[in-house]
């Protein structure tokens, strides 16, 4: 059995619990467990390193130093988590004066980093460690006919991490394949879906919101896949916004790629916390999951 | 050291380029005093050594003095040593005996400070005086010089050279993968700046190349094995089964014509355009004799069909011919095998191969072709809408880090070439998107500005992004190229029916292979190593091969000509000749020395350590050392010495340069 | 750095080979670049001639540095004998190592023909660098041996 | 006639050449019927004070083995040198250091604290010997020790060299031989500063396993590896010091499975041993990836002791730092 050191992060406690739901129980279903790391604290999200880096790089840090006494590879689901996480270790490593001044800091807290710990964003998981085959060999309910736009986002790929294609990788439309989904050509499938700036600069995020809807309207997809809560929000939540904002008439369903992976699976759409969302999701598309029963 | 040698010291002023910072007398009248028990009998000071004056006073003491050994404080080596070593020889006294230090280069000219470079300078000709002490007298190797040449490619490099060659009168034979010779340039419909239709040129030439007497034509061909050194190769080829009999084909095309097998050309088309599986690349092919590209013949496949054979009035088929192997002995070879251009899928945001508007640059020569699959027309990929506004891209995996840092040279030229192609033919509006425009060639800039004139807009920024995502009024249907122009400092989405990747060039998937199967070297990006790159451009660090061409790195079809023609012009001076002159820098084993431990055996890059499993030893075969010594310092039995640079001769330079070898310098030295 | 080693011009014998290093040293010098004059070169055909011999020689000889340079990995006029170097020099560290001579008092340096500069500013970098190491002095033939040690250590 | 005169001497040693030259069996009959042995201490006794007063070049051959450690050593070497016609450094002490000669890898302190202060030797007062002591009889003196170990030719002329550890008792036959018929005028001696008792190629000319072009991709310690019985040993990955040893000992050690330490020392005209086989083993290693390399060295886990086993006060460099560096200054 795989196992992993589990960094939920805080979207998902509360906002993006049905991503925490259903990234455990497909996880569990591919025998792989998620160890939440004990006592985590909040990665930074994506504004406390334009406020004081170094607090930030200690912040994350102190989860590093605390996985890393599991000795296993850390796994977050949120691409926020991830890319802080994963750039910190990668500072840390470069930077020895840095590190020392953040393992100064994590002293008070009897703790220590040395740099020996493997960042993962969750989709890197079903992607890489886990191959198609398996998944493939548990899909029960195989979502055939229904058309996915595999939303990557800005953070998933960034920084590049050694010679994967950052331009145009393929590994999500892989795993939507091996669920049995059609995967559609999603021009926009690397842009950014506004993140914080829906506080700063609502217009502009909103249009961002809207280019993205608007391609995966174009591409004749069902249903938008992500892998990030903010993301996820920033497509969903604000729908109504962009609506009222640009005269446009999106009512479009957008969910994690667990849960996709979960209905093909055969798990109960409860279990995945389908039914929280605000946008329902196409009655095919959960008929799709059911036919074959 | 059995009997005292008696040396000359010589420290030149160089006007003021040495004077200027070393104090050159004080240094002269120094080595007289203090290297005396070196050997040193005279030292001097003048003010040009190299001129004619300076070196009839080198060559007057050698015969008043009796000297055995001269050192020359001057410039480097690279410069003068040939000048000094010929007055030695002047004088009787073995060149190889006279040793150059640089205090120019490595003093006078790379320090301010004056005693330290005078100091520098005086342990400079102390190690020099203590080396030479050391050195021997050498002759050069000489070997025989066979007047036949190879020549491996026949794109128009390889043709150029092989014609100089065998117009002058000497055998060339000519090895090229391909069925047919021409290369890159049969695929070109115009080459810039003239828009001389590139076919009604080197046609003629592929002609005389295949019928000259002179030459041996191997198409569809490829190298085994090289053995040998300069003057003296022999090379395996082989001959690939053409399944056609060369003898009795008239390449009347009826084959190809009968043949029901369609297959997609990759090759010369580009993928633009389909071949049979008994084809001939194109109809100007030389060789005229097809070849069955036994992986897509049905016979090969299924067993039956045998269409070509039916029809054939000659019964040229013959399905059952075997590779041939041919050995073939040569005194020099040329490299010609040129370039691969770069696979513009690799840069996935530019959307080669997955948006199908999205052309190379191979396929746009390809199109533009009247010969070629759409008879000429310039239209998109569905082969009847000609496009409104088309977009180039320059510089595509050229000139960027996370691809190639080099420039590939042709690629500014071959854009502006397609931008005037479209204009004339389609009338559309045309963007090219660069970030230099290079044209230094003759008539280049002229063209640049015709293009100017032409209407064609230049927009100065790398393209980021080449997508279908397209999303204002107006955009449908289009390719959107997202780029910064650069001197406006906007973002611009251009709308495109047509993008045009302008790919630049690459080495030879093989060059590496090449490289090391002919025993030259070759850059960390794969082009050949030329010997010297600005005045020995031809040649290689293997006496015997040259380059030519691409396969030295990006070239246009002038300087590709050019190199061809320098390359024979080098071969036949030496063909001439009958015999070539080798450097005596080689290694030598001492036989009763050799343990035969086989350490030194794969040390060589060149092959030139023969192991003898009888006497259990091993041997250098000096014709081809090259004398880089690798071998020298690997023999842990210390049984492998080489000359001009034996250990005697440096553990004395280090002495010397340390001053271990005056008596004086005990006594500053602190204790 | 303390004021003993601020004082110190350490004598450096540098190894080049013909085709690359060597005329990056002779670029150097025409294009009148200056670096410090503490360097002493040998040409060799190629740094695959870098016997270990000439670098014990050298620091046995008084040298306080050595320094190895040939042309650029996959760059070597002789194909691949300056990876031959390359090996030579890891194994020679180690052993400088262990008979206590500080590693970075060897140095090797790839610098290909047009490098000049680069050869110019990593000699400085380099002399700087052994000027903070101090002198090597290793004793000359004679030197120092004689003295007998034994009233210090049984004191 | 007298006979003419033979003497022996061990300076810094382990007394296993003396036994090497009993070895000889009834061989040993023809040193005594051809030779008056004047000094021997290991076998006879006798007083310094009696070469002394000998005259100068009065034996005609000095077996000296061991390298010079202390005062005592450097005094006998001189006296010895004065008072032989022929000196030979007898095996590999004398020659290039051997054993002893590593203790030139640390200071003398280092030695002292190691030979009085370890938790091997019982010393609780922590007692160290004075070089001079009075006692009611008077002043008594032992040794001084030197900082560093010198090989015998770096303190006086050496006539000959005879290498090995110990050099082989059928080699120390050989020269006898040769020197009684050189006392019989039936031979001649070779030329001063030859190494006698030795071949001129090196022990991989006297092995007799296979071998190839070689390409080393990993070393490994000679225990942890299955070795192939009839190929050369280094190919297989064992640092074998053969290809650099002087030959002479019929590739003893080869041949009976274990690699060659390189006891008989360097090649003819070879400057330094060690560098011979850290540029040949280095320039075999099947790498071109700095990282690799470091790999690849991994393996070799004393290359210093590897390389300097018998030869470090015979390299160039002599001995290390810290050995210097113990003289104060």
């Amino acid at each position: 059995m795989k196992e992993y050191a589990y960094f939920p992060g805080c979207s998902l406690e509360k906002m993006a619990v049905s991503y925490h739901l259903s990234a455990l129980e497909t996880t569990k279903k591919l025998g792989i467990k998620l160890k939440e790391l004990e006592d985590w604290n909040c990665c930074g999200a994506t504004t406390y390193f334009y406020i004081d880096e170094l607090l930030a790089y200690t912040l994350c840090a102190r989860n590093l130093a605390i996985a890393e006494k599991t000795g296993l590879d850390v796994v977050a689901p949120c691409s926020a988590c991830y890319k802080n996480m994963y750039f910190t270790a990668a500072h840390l490593k470069k930077d020895a004066d840095l590190a020392e001044h953040v393992n100064f800091a994590l002293e008070e807290d009897n703790l220590q980093y040395n740099g020996n710990v493997n960042i993962k964003h969750l989709i890197e998981v079903f992607a890489q460690d886990v191959s198609a085959e398996e998944i493939k060999s548990k899909v029960t309910r195989p979502l055939e006919g229904i058309r996915v736009a595999p939303y990557y986002g800005c953070q998933i790929v960034r920084p590049q991490k050694e010679k994967e294609d950052v331009e145009q990788p393929q590994f999500f439309e892989g795993i939507l394949s091996a669920i049995g989904a059609t995967p559609v050509n999603y021009p926009l499938k690397m842009r950014c879906c506004g993140g914080s700036l829906i506080i700063s600069s609502r217009t502009a995020a909103l249009a961002m919101v809207r280019n993205l809807l608007q391609s995966a309207v174009d591409s004749q997809a069902t249903v938008i896949a992500t892998a990030c809560p903010m993301c996820q929000v920033n497509l969903e939540c604000y729908q109504q916004q962009v609506n009222q904002e640009f005269g446009t008439n999106f009512s479009f369903p957008v969910l994690y790629f667990t849960q996709l992976i979960g209905l093909a699976f055969g798990i109960p759409p409860k279990k995945l916390g389908i039914g929280k969302e605000f946008v329902s999701i196409a009655p095919s598309l959960l008929r799709a999951g059911q036919s074959k029963d | 050291m059995e009997k005292k040698e008696k040396i000359g010291v010589y420290v030149c002023h160089c006007g003021t380029n040495i004077a200027g910072v070393v104090n050159v007398g004080e240094v002269s009248t120094w080595a007289a005093e203090n290297l005396k028990d070196q050997g040193v009998v005279v030292s001097r000071d003048y003010k040009f050594m190299c001129s004619s004056l300076g070196q009839e006073l080198i060559q007057k003491d050698i015969k008043e003095y009796g000297l055995t050994r001269v050192v020359v404080a001057a410039c480097s080596p690279h410069l003068h040593e040939a000048t000094f070593r010929n007055a030695c020889k002047g004088a009787d006294l073995n060149p190889y005996l006279c040793e150059l230090v640089s205090i120019r280069e490595q003093a006078s000219w790379v320090h301010t400070d004056k005693v330290a470079a005078t100091e520098k300078s005086k342990a400079l000709i102390s190690g020099g005086v203590s080396r030479v002490v050391y050195n021997e007298p050498l002759e050069p190797l000489y070997v025989p010089i066979h007047p036949a040449t190879l020549v491996v490619g026949g794109g128009i490099s390889g043709i150029q050279a092989a014609l100089e060659i065998a117009d002058a009168g000497y055998r060339v034979y000519l090895v090229e993968r391909e069925p047919s010779i021409g290369g890159h340039m049969a695929q070109f419909d115009k080459t810039f700046p003239t828009l001389d239709c590139s076919a009604c040129i080197l046609t003629p030439r592929m002609v005389q190349v295949g019928s000259h007497p002179n030459i041996t034509l191997l198409t569809y061909s490829e190298i085994e094995k090289v053995e040998g050194y300069v003057g003296n190769f022999t090379v395996s080829i082989r001959k690939r089964a053409r399944s056609v009999d060369e003898a009795t084909c008239t390449g009347c095309g009826i084959c190809w014509e009968k043949c029901p097998k369609k297959v997609v050309d990759n090759v010369f088309e580009a993928g633009m355009g389909n071949r049979k599986a008994i084809y001939v690349p194109f109809p100007q092919a030389v060789p005229k004799y097809p070849v069955i590209d036994r992986e897509n013949c049905t016979f090969y496949i299924k067993g039956t069909c045998k269409a070509c054979e039916k029809f054939c009035p000659t019964e040229a088929i013959n399905f059952a011919q075997e590779d041939e192997i041919i050995n073939v002995e040569v005194g020099n070879v040329i490299l010609a095998t040129g370039y691969d251009p770069f696979d513009a899928r690799r840069i996935t945001q530019y959307g080669y191969g997955r948006l199908a508007n999205v052309f190379t640059s191979l396929e746009f020569e390809r199109l533009s072709n009247a010969a070629g699959p759409t008879g000429g027309n310039i239209v998109l990929r569905d082969g009847k809408t000609v496009p409104k506004v088309v977009g180039i891209v320059h510089c595509v995996g050229s000139r960027d880090k996370n691809y190639n840092e080099y420039c590939s040279a042709i690629c500014c030229m071959q854009s502006l070439k397609f931008a005037h192609l479209v204009h004339e033919r389609t009338g559309a509006e045309i963007y090219n998107f660069y970030i230099d425009i290079r044209a230094p060639g003759k008539g280049y800039e002229e063209f640049y500005h015709r293009l100017l004139d032409e209407g064609t807009h230049f927009v100065r920024g790398k393209v980021a992004e080449i997508s279908d995502a397209v999303r204002l009024p107006g955009e449908e249907g289009k390719l959107i190229i997202q780029v910064e122009d650069t001197l406006t400092g906007n973002q611009l989405r251009v709308p495109v029916d047509m993008a045009i990747l302008s790919a630049g060039l690459e080495p030879r998937r093989d060059a590496k292979a090449v490289a090391k199967q002919f025993g030259i070297s070759c850059s960390a990006d794969g082009w050949l190593i030329e010997r010297h790159p600005k005045l020995d451009p031809v040649a290689t660090v293997t006496e015997g091969i040259y380059i030519a061409g691409c396969v030295q790195g990006p070239k246009d079809i002038p300087a590709s000509v050019a190199q061809g023609a320098a390359a024979a012009a080098r071969i036949l001076g030496k063909i001439m000749q009958k015999e070539i002159a080798l450097e005596p820098i080689r290694a030598s084993i001492k036989e009763e020395q050799c343990s035969g431990c086989r350490i030194c055996n794969n040390v060589c890059p060149f092959n030139a350590i023969l192991f003898h499993e009888d006497k259990m030893v091993s041997e250098v075969n000096p014709a081809l050392c090259q004398g880089c010594g690798t071998c020298v310092a690997a023999c842990p039995a210390g049984a492998i010495s080489g000359t001009g640079f034996s250990n005697q001769q440096i553990l004395s330079q280090i002495e010397g340069l340390m001053l271990l070898n005056i008596k004086s310098h005990k006594e500053t030295v602190p204790a | 750095m303390t004021e003993e080693t601020k004082s110190f011009e350490p004598t450096i014998i540098g190894f080049t080979c013909n085709w690359c290093s060597y005329r990056a040293a002779d670029m150097a010098g025409t294009a009148r670049m200056k670096y410090a004059p503490n360097v002493r070169l040998i040409r060799l055909m190629c740094s695959g001639r870098l016997d270990p011999t000439f670098v014990f020689k050298a620091f046995a000889s008084g040298a306080d540095a050595v320094l190895i340079s040939g042309c650029h990995p996959g760059d070597c006029h002789y194909i691949s004998q300056n990876y031959k170097a390359l090996r030579r020099f890891h194994l020679m560290k180690r052993v400088l190592t262990q008979l206590g001579i500080e590693p970075g008092r060897l140095k090797l340096l790839w610098a290909s023909a047009a490098e000049g500069a680069i050869f110019a500013s990593e000699i400085t970098k380099f002399v700087e660098e052994v000027r903070a190491l101090g002198p090597l002095n290793w004793p000359q033939p004679g030197e120092q041996v004689s003295t007998p040690i034994m009233e210090e250590v049984t004191a | 006639m007298s006979k003419p005169k033979f003497a022996m001497y061990w300076a810094a040693s382990c007394g296993g050449c003396e036994i090497a030259v009993l070895n000889i069996h009834e061989k040993i009959l023809d040193v005594d019927a051809n030779f008056d042995v004047v000094f021997w201490p290991v076998a006879m006794d006798a007083k310094y004070k009696d070469v002394e007063a000998m005259e100068d070049g009065s034996i005609l051959l000095t077996l000296f083995n061991g390298g010079i450690r202390n005062d005592e050593n450097e005094h006998i070497a001189h006296l010895l040198r004065k008072k032989s016609k022929i000196l030979v450094a007898f095996g590999s002490c004398a020659c290039e250091g051997c054993i002893p000669g590593l203790a030139n890898f640390s200071p003398v302190k280092e030695i002292f604290d190691t030979a009085f202060s370890t938790i091997s030797t019982d010393n609780p007062d922590n007692i160290r010997p004075q070089t001079h002591y009075a006692m009611p009889e008077g002043e008594i003196t032992i040794p001084t020790l030197y900082p560093v170990l010198r090989t015998l030719d770096q303190v006086v002329d050496v006539d000959y060299y005879m290498p090995g550890c110990p050099p082989e008792s059928h080699q120390i036959a050989a020269v006898i031989d040769l020197v009684i018929q050189v006392l019989q005028g039936k031979a001649e001696l070779p030329p001063k500063g030859a190494t006698i008792g030795a071949g001129n190629s090196t022990v991989c000319d006297e092995c007799k396993r296979k071998r190839n072009e070689k390409t080393i991709k990993a070393f490994g310690r000679i225990q942890l590896i299955h070795a192939d019985p009839e190929l050369c040993l280094l190919e297989q990955g064992i640092p074998c010091n053969g290809p650099a040893t002087r030959s002479g000992c019929d590739a003893r050690c080869p041949s009976a499975g274990a690699q060659c330490i390189g006891c008989y020392g360097p090649a003819e005209g070879v400057v330094d041993y060690g560098a011979r086989l850290i540029a040949a083993f280095a320039s075999v290693i099947d790498s071109d990836k700095p990282e690799e390399i470091d790999r690849i060295l991994d393996g070799l886990v004393d290359p210093a002791g590897q390389f300097y086993r018998f030869n470090l006060a015979g390299s160039l460099l002599k001995a290390a730092k810290p050995a210097w560096k113990s003289n104060g200054g």
